[in-house]
């Protein structure tokens, strides 16, 4: 750590994990109550816990994002933060409103809460992902706004890599299309197209510029290759991202109304998506393998080439698995979705954040470069637990999907919904058990933080020969 | 060298490729808008229609159920349940007899208590979501 | 002399032209696939197409790909100012082409045909309006070089933008070979 | 220049034969000639057309090495596709 203010990062680092863990909790939540329908009924409908765990997902992989990028701005800006109190203000603002609307969705019916913040002023809760109540998006347009300008005045102020720039398009981005979370027509078409101009340019556009920029900052900092080529590298898979991504929007647009010569650039473009994933991958080992030192913080390497892998299997193929209009037809909400949207999520974003972290916090918490030994023996354990759990997750909620798809909408005589739901109970029993391995591996990685603390720091055994 | 492989070029396929892939998104868009009036049943839109929105987004019933097709995977989709029910008021029927303390083992919808103005409401809310004209008439099947 | 081992132009505009000639190869391969599900109405609606002035743009972009040609071989002999010339040249034809592709559309607007008129008009226009977006790229690129040349930014020994956007034109170029038969001639 | 000289640089003369090609293929078009011969034809010659640019205007046929085929291998995988889509219905 080189920077004073980079400190900040350190909060919201620990709020990003403690969130994740809830996060978790109420993931299984959910899963139970796929296999016992009246568990913590009527305390705790499906619905409001299933808003706590996408909500709590999107809120902590958001402070994971804030928390990687007040930690590399400075460092690539090479100044410190402008406003570091800002950065302290908006992480309570932002912590205390998170977690006030959690709350409320955990101890109150959806329409009391509704009522409670005045929904009736302006209408936006209540669809998917977008539940928060137009306070708390309101709340959240403001936090967005001073953490933009805080990470943009310092990028103005020192250096400009490319590194920082990627970062800053990505999060002005990311403000830029929450905006349409506050336009919700009564016309279910228009309310579903634009709704996917939030969820799609984020997490199939803006976001993965985050992504690449926090991958190629780690890169750098772990293998010491020229900034030169990692920096291409980064433009090229961005560039491909969006090439392919923004007119992919398409995929959405098959079945809610709009007219079908979507079907077919969505089918094409979206086709292609899995390409700049690919090359993450592809870059991602190459720049480990022509790497001119050995970083001792092996499990930030750990997490950075899982993150290129994951996000290759979770995003690229899972994702091309039914996103070709004819196939779609059959799968659409169903769980191939939900596999799809587990590993997606897992893999790139997930992941991307544990890796930025995984690189920080020692040199947050004082190491010089990487926790001890023991504590990263005991993260990589946790690695292969979670992403093992992931990978076993998603192929259970695969099967049960292709089932689905057949018994409902497949074979001669299609099966009601609840039946076929009842016919494929074995798989969610399945998931349920994988996903108490899943909160294993994140209790062993919480752990990690606080084992063999006090032991000294691991070291390279020796220098690699630099590759040509 | 001629394969050289610039971050300059990088640089400006990245910039100029976003632009280009994005007005090509917006003119689809814009076409997108000239053509959805025709199967987006807007003719049906009205008050009682609007208040049915308004109730099903905060009861957050997209967090159990899909509506063509998104949304959560616990619950039927309701895009066509008028179609399949047949009639609002069997919509209705079935809203009004939930228990309140559940079904044992089962799942069950929660009992949301609404008035009769807004069991309408959504009822005629989720008939005009069925009346918009989706490609190849999805869901594939009445069941969703 | 040994033939080198890399296409010429900068290696990154090849990546994307393999990645653009994909994604029209999966384009042609659908308008294919689906004309043959529905032969009559294809057959129907190609019969409303202008091949006159798909003749008129085929030769526009025949003619402003060997213009190209003729800058790239100027600069290698260091002339800039001819390159300069030729890439002009070049550019006039891509306009010609933009002028009557739009006059064709215009047409076709103003019978208020649009993508979702019926499935042939669907692909005519993606495949043609997708191309379109190209062919203004690609004189983007060109403008910017010939620019470049006017200015003495090349020469014979360092030319690589000058082959940098050929290769683009020319892929634009290429890809409308395969486009004039397969949706105004093929029946 | 080590090439002969045919009167005419090699390019024009490529250049030449595109318009030649094309020339054909508008005469099929605005006949409304129909039928595999036809199509086919027309098809062929676009596949020709598209060698030959990508050998003599990208400069592909003084290249070594996988790239040499690239334009090839995508003509290649196109008119298979689209030669199988066609056949059964000319």
């Amino acid at each position: 750590m080189k920077y004073q203010s980079q400190k900040v990062a350190k909060l919201y680092f620990i709020a990003a994990i403690g969130l994740f863990v809830g996060q978790i909790l109420f993931g299984l939540i959910i899963g139970a109550q796929y296999i016992w329908g009246d568990f913590l009924f009527p305390t705790l409908p499906f619905n409001q816990a299933r808003a706590v765990h996408t909500n709590l997902l999107i809120v902590w992989l958001i402070f994971g994002f804030m928390g990687a990028a007040y930690y590399l701005v400075p460092e690539e800006a090479e100044t410190d933060l402008v406003m570091p109190w800002l950065a302290k203000l908006m992480f309570w603002i932002f912590l205390a409103a998170g977690a006030a609307t959690i709350v409320g969705y955990i101890v109150m019916p959806f329409a009391d809460l509704a009522k409670l913040t005045q929904n009736d002023l302006f209408p936006t809760m209540g669809r998917e992902f977008l539940e928060q109540p137009t306070i708390t998006k309101l709340g959240i347009v403001v936090v967005a706004l001073a953490f933009l300008a805080n990470i943009g005045f310092t990028i103005l102020k020192g250096r400009k890599t490319v590194i920082n720039l990627v970062l800053l398009m990505g999060l002005t981005g990311l403000a830029v299309f929450f905006l349409f979370a506050f336009f919700n027509p009564t016309n279910i078409v228009w309310d579903k197209y634009y709704w996917w101009w939030v969820v799609h340019l984020w997490v199939e556009g803006v976001w993965e510029l985050i992504l690449g920029s926090i991958l190629a900052f780690i890169l750098i900092k772990t293998t010491g290759v020229d900034r030169e080529v990692i920096e291409k590298w980064l433009y090229v898979i961005i560039a491909m991202t969006l090439i392919t991504g923004i007119v992919g929007t398409g995929h959405h647009y098959y079945w809610i109304g709009t007219p079908e010569f979507w079907q077919w650039w969505g089918s094409i473009f979206s086709a292609l998506e899995p390409i700049p994933f690919f090359m993450m991958t592809v870059f991602a080992f190459n720049m480990v393998n022509k790497r001119r030192r050995n970083h001792p913080n092996k499990a930030a390497v750990l997490w950075a080439l899982g993150t290129a892998v994951m996000a290759f299997l979770g995003a690229g193929v899972w994702g091309f698995l039914h996103t070709l209009a004819p196939v779609n037809y059959y799968t659409h909400g169903t769980q191939i979705t939900a596999a799809h949207g587990h590993m997606a999520f897992y893999g790139a974003y997930v992941m991307i954040n544990l890796a930025i972290i995984s690189y920080a916090m020692p040199l947050l918490r004082g190491r010089e470069a990487a926790n001890s030994n023991k504590s990263q023996v005991l993260e990589m354990w946790s690695f292969w637990l979670m992403t093992i759990s992931i990978v076993f997750i998603t192929l259970f909620l695969t099967a049960a999907g292709i089932l689905q798809v057949y018994l409902q909408r497949f074979s001669d005589n299609p099966l009601p919904f609840m039946v076929v739901q009842s016919k494929i109970e074995l798989f969610y029993v399945l998931r349920e058990l994988t996903g108490l391995v899943f909160l294993a591996g994140l209790i062993v990685y919480v752990a990690s933080f606080f084992v063999g603390s006090r032991e000294p720091e691991a070291t390279v055994e020796g220098e690699v020969v630099a590759a040509s | 060298m001629a394969q050289a492989f610039t971050k300059a070029m990088a640089r400006n396929i990245f910039y100029g490729g976003t632009a280009f892939f994005f007005l090509l998104f917006l003119a689809l868009t814009f076409q997108t808008h000239s053509v959805v009036p025709e199967r987006d049943n807007h003719e049906a839109i009205n008050d009682t229609v609007a208040l049915g929105k308004k109730v099903w987004e905060e009861n957050d019933c997209i967090g159990c159920h899909t509506l063509l097709g998104e949304g959560a995977y616990f619950a039927p989709e309701l895009g066509n349940v008028y179609k399949r029910f047949g009639s609002t008021d069997a919509i209705k029927a079935f809203i009004k007899s939930r228990p309140v303390n559940g079904v044992p083992g089962r799942r069950s919808m929660p009992q949301f208590n609404l008035s009769d103005e807004e069991l309408e409401a959504v009822a005629q809310f989720l008939k005009y979501v069925s009346g918009v004209k989706t490609n190849r008439n999805w869901p594939p099947t009445p069941q969703g | 002399m040994e033939k080198p081992r890399w296409p010429p132009g900068d290696l990154v505009i090849w990546i994307f032209i393999l990645a653009e000639l994909l994604a029209f190869g999966i384009f042609f391969a659908a308008y294919a696939f689906t004309r043959a599900n529905h032969v009559e109405l294809f057959n129907t609606y190609q019969l409303t197409l202008d091949r006159n002035a798909a003749l008129i743009n085929t030769v526009a972009l025949i003619t402003s790909s060997y213009f190209v040609v003729r800058a790239v071989a100027s600069i290698r002999q260091d002339d800039s100012r001819r390159c300069f010339h030729w890439l002009l040249a070049a550019l006039a034809m891509g306009t010609l082409f933009l002028l009557v592709k739009s006059a064709e559309y215009h047409h076709h607007f103003s019978q208020g045909i649009n993508l979702s008129t019926n499935t042939f008009y669907m692909f005519y226009l993606s495949l043609t309006f997708f191309h379109f977006l190209h062919v203004i790229l690609g004189m983007v690129i060109l403008l910017a070089v010939a620019l470049k040349a006017r200015r003495g930014c090349y020469s014979a020994a360092e030319h690589t933008g000058v082959e940098t956007g050929a290769s683009y034109w020319h892929m634009v170029d290429l890809v409308w070979m395969i486009l004039f038969p397969l949706v105004y001639v093929m029946r | 220049m080590n090439e002969p000289r045919f009167l005419l640089r090699p390019c024009t003369w490529v250049y030449l034969t595109l318009l030649l090609l094309t020339f054909i293929t508008w005469f099929v078009g605005v006949n409304h000639l129909s039928g595999r011969f036809f199509a086919f034809l027309v098809f062929g010659f676009a596949l020709l057309k598209g060698q030959l640019i990508g050998d003599h205007f990208m400069g592909l046929r003084w290249v070594a090495g996988p790239w040499r085929w690239a334009i090839f291998i995508w003509l290649v995988l196109v008119g298979t596709l689209v030669t199988a889509a066609f056949w059964r219905t000319l």
